[in-house]
């Protein structure tokens, strides 16, 4: 693995190719923030970003943001508005893309940020769905990064804050009401997981440099699938890894 | 006139009884208003219901420090340092006491403030389909394919803004999260602002104030308030000071020290204050908005 | 950049055509479009769908020029001097032809717009129960005691701002009625203004941009584009036009004489402008608000 | 008759004394206006005003209003909002008393401004509600204000836009749900009609000064009932004159 950037900064790099230009994206908190300001600086000047507290912006904000609601991010904001504002945004089907947090997930992509354990009694009590289940529902398509353990890749997930496909029979989240299209790909610290178009079980796509297939299948919970055309997931640019360090300059996010 | 003005303990000691619903931390990260949460500890008010989207770390603390009975909020922990330990031990061990917890997601919380706006029982939304939130929260139920989301009506929204006026008319700028529904929806509101000004400054700009203030039952003038998130135009987040209280609080006595440092043995904000640098984390390059024409005549 | 400023004709033949579904008048009395209403008699537009709350003599307009099959609206008349003649024309005596009407009241033409918004396909409330209405509006049915009002969306609403930047950031202030839930209703917004300003006013103060400029579609420069209704800052409520109004449609022939007056023998607002004195109703006594300071660093 | 004021002036200052200090008052457009400003420059200093355009107002504005959404409303406004905000507080129980203009008044107070005639074809085509029906079934109490005239005064409204107190039977509004406690008083140019305790038939309560009660009934559309302590109505007082003739200064709404 090249010690020229740090997995952190390989996901937010892939999380950026994730934006399409002309996007708007529903920017969660940590990485996601990072991947907006790289993408916006490259292949997506169109994109807007959204962001549940209550903001849309076009450029990144000039300074590191800690939180979506640091004053960075308003000065200079296309509006400063209520969250049910940007909620009703994503609820008409304008967010193309939403990004979400996640401490487990499913070979679904079903979410667990609430409750490891019965809820009556947790082993852990996780923060909560935040806007997690309203992107997961109403965004067109949403991705999630997350930290390669056996523990957060699970079998099952105890408890569902943000649905992915469900239990992933065909048709589930148009049968059960849900009006995005669902989980596009898992980044992780290992390699990049996508779901078969209409939604499904989620397969290994692409490995990033430094790892195997047989790694990232021995972290994994469930049996993964592998795709045919299992690649090496692309390392970050230059100028990403640029882009990346202006926006985390102490690598609050990227380096600790 | 002027009645409305008084130091945060005389606002918490009258409008913030023991079992009070109460709203807090309604703009998400910005303008939380940590100088009412901890003045509530202090008091030691006891079975609490809190009622916000995303507190950051102050309903971790209010919890700690066993003033809360229930939660009903998408989120609780310490938006920059993930888990909020206070919450994890009061849901897992029952420390200091058992927890209920009514979950939303972002969306319903503010759905549920709307309802108590507008005097409904419910208002119906699409969000929460496929999501066990809907299990474990009474308030939350499915017919005709839409969840409905029952109305909550906090006895008091307590809310910290830039600037307000002895009668109550609080100017708040930057992303407002679910303040304006929580106001709404809340029997009484108290302010605290960074700067007391004259009603000429607040109704030069009828469209910034943020509640009618008739609502408004408190005015407490509070700079450096929110503390450590940020306000615009005034504070950046203190990123640092969460990060310390995220690994304080990782234990009970941990928790304990640091509750004793900043809350306990603090009577008021301006001797918190002194424990800080409040220079280090003043905005200094200011953004005045260009003035919009409110002319009659 | 700056693709979506163009004149009002552009904007009109581009964004409205016939059968669309189109919402104004949004501030109720303040910032109706007239300007934008008279080009759209002015293209001949029909089978439209009017939705606002008050339009004051618009909506009265657009119907005696026969570009309207319905009307979902709480009002229409002429605020200051009562009916409207040729809605009454159109209801009593199908003139120039019939009218549907899909009567709301104030507060349920702005829930039909929040369910729009919020893209649900009704919200409840308690207003209108007991009301007559609740018979003659199809839009509208009672359940569990409560009424039930069917989301309305828009295909475009039109707006009249006292200022937007060329890539649609609109601010505009004082009273804003349903414009804000009529805009995040509506599939494209079109926004008149009176001044273009540079985008660095308009995000000077991101709280008062009303719109999230993906929706915005259109840009008009327009000065006087309301009169005769009022806009804060730039122009008073021309009340004896208003009166003048009232007096020539009560016959279609004065109607008509009004219509070639001020709409038909007249190619655009500017010109449209050279009929009256604006500098008479023109604001002089100016009221800037206190500006709030966006600093972040 | 007295020549010193006009009908309109007798309405406005007797509309005036029914805002008690401390009241938020739903202001309605023309006369009310002009009542809630000589309320507030006298016996109410403590009165708000709620506008459904989107203001709270203390008070009265300095200038003419030929609308509530007219700059002068606007300046000094102590909130400029939405009005789904007014309407949120009004369904909350927290508007006192509002203002309801009306072209057709029953005996049960019940307003018709929709159709006089059979809504299909109507006779007469009224311009709507506005937020009358809002006012007339949310607000804790309300007046109306018309012209004495049998066909205004009717035995039954063609069409309740704004309900009173329905059918007249006791409880109809709790039955349906209705909010708030109907009509008190209807404010014609020949005298006060006022209601029972808890709604029902109205009844004469004071005939205007140069007129009579054999006069009033005359102009009723229906068999009026008359209190036993029927009285004059008070004239406007100098200060209310002077109040009223400072916010229409031209007579728009008082002389015309």
């Amino acid at each position: 693995m090249s010690e020229s950037y740090t997995p952190q900064e390989l996901m937010v790099a892939v999380a950026a190719r994730e934006i399409r230009d002309g996007d708007v994206v529903f920017v969660g908190m940590r990485l996601p923030i990072l991947a907006y300001a790289v993408a916006r600086n490259s292949h997506a000047p169109e994109a807007r970003g959204l962001f549940e507290v209550g903001l849309m912006r076009d450029q990144p904000a000039s300074a590191f943001l800690g939180t979506m609601g640091d004053p960075p991010n308003v000065a200079g904001a296309l509006w400063a508005t209520r969250m049910s504002n940007a909620m009703a945004l994503m609820a008409q089907g304008e967010v193309d893309l939403g990004f979400i947090g996640g401490a487990e997930v499913d070979r679904f992509g079903n979410l667990n940020t609430s409750y490891v354990g019965d809820p009556r009694r947790p082993e852990v009590k996780l923060p909560g769905s935040g806007g997690g289940a309203d992107i997961s529902i109403l965004s067109r398509r949403w991705v999630t990064l997350m930290s390669h353990e056996p523990r957060r890749l699970v079998e099952k997930v105890s408890f569902v804050t943000s649905p992915g496909y469900g239990d992933g029979s065909p048709g589930w989240r148009k049968r059960n009401g849900l009006l995005g299209g669902g989980p596009v790909a898992i980044i992780t610290t290992l390699g990049v997981l996508r779901f078969p178009e209409g939604g499904g079980e989620a397969y290994l796509a692409s490995v990033h440099p430094g790892h195997t297939v047989d790694e990232v299948a021995a972290y994994t919970g469930w049996s993964l699938q592998v795709s045919d055309a299992v690649s090496e997931t692309s390392a970050p640019t230059e100028s990403e890894l640029a882009s990346i360090r202006r926006f985390d300059p102490e690598g609050f996010w990227t380096r600790s | 006139m002027g009645l409305k003005v008084m130091s945060m303990a005389q606002a918490i000691e009258r409008f913030v009884p023991d079992g009070a619903t109460i709203a807090l931390g309604l703009a998400l990260e910005p303008l939380i208003p940590f100088a009412a949460g901890h003045e509530i500890i202090r008091q030691q008010r006891r079975d609490l219901e809190l009622v916000g989207p995303i507190s950051d770390a102050l309903f971790d603390q209010l919890i700690g420090a066993g003033c809360v009975r229930r939660v009903t909020a998408a989120w609780v922990g310490n938006v920059s340092e993930g888990l909020g330990h206070c919450y994890r031990r009061a849901c897992e061990q029952e420390v200091p006491h058992a927890l209920e917890v009514h979950d939303h997601s972002n969306f319903s919380i503010s759905l549920a403030l709307w309802a108590a706006a507008w005097n409904v029982p419910s208002l119906p939304t699409r969000t929460l389909l496929g999501s066990d939130i809907l299990r474990t929260n009474p308030d939350l139920s499915v017919a005709d394919g839409l969840v409905q989301v029952k109305a909550v009506r906090p006895d008091v929204a307590i809310v910290h803004v830039q600037r307000a006026d002895e009668l109550g008319r609080a100017h708040a700028w930057g992303p407002l999260g679910v303040s304006e529904e929580a106001g709404l929806a809340s029997g009484r509101i108290v302010i605290s602002c960074e700067e007391l000004v004259d009603a000429s400054v607040t109704l030069s700009d009828p469209n910034r104030i943020l509640f009618p203030e008739t609502k408004v039952a408190a005015v407490v003038p509070e700079p450096g308030g929110a503390h450590p998130s940020p306000v615009q135009g005034f504070f950046k987040r203190d990123h640092a000071f969460h990060r310390d209280y995220a690994e304080r609080s990782r234990t009970v006595e941990g928790f304990e020290g640091w509750l004793r440092q900043w809350v306990l043995d603090v009577p008021d904000r301006a001797e918190y204050l002194k424990q800080i640098d409040p220079d280090a984390l003043r905005i200094k390059h200011h953004r005045p908005s260009v003035p919009a024409d409110f002319g009659d005549e």
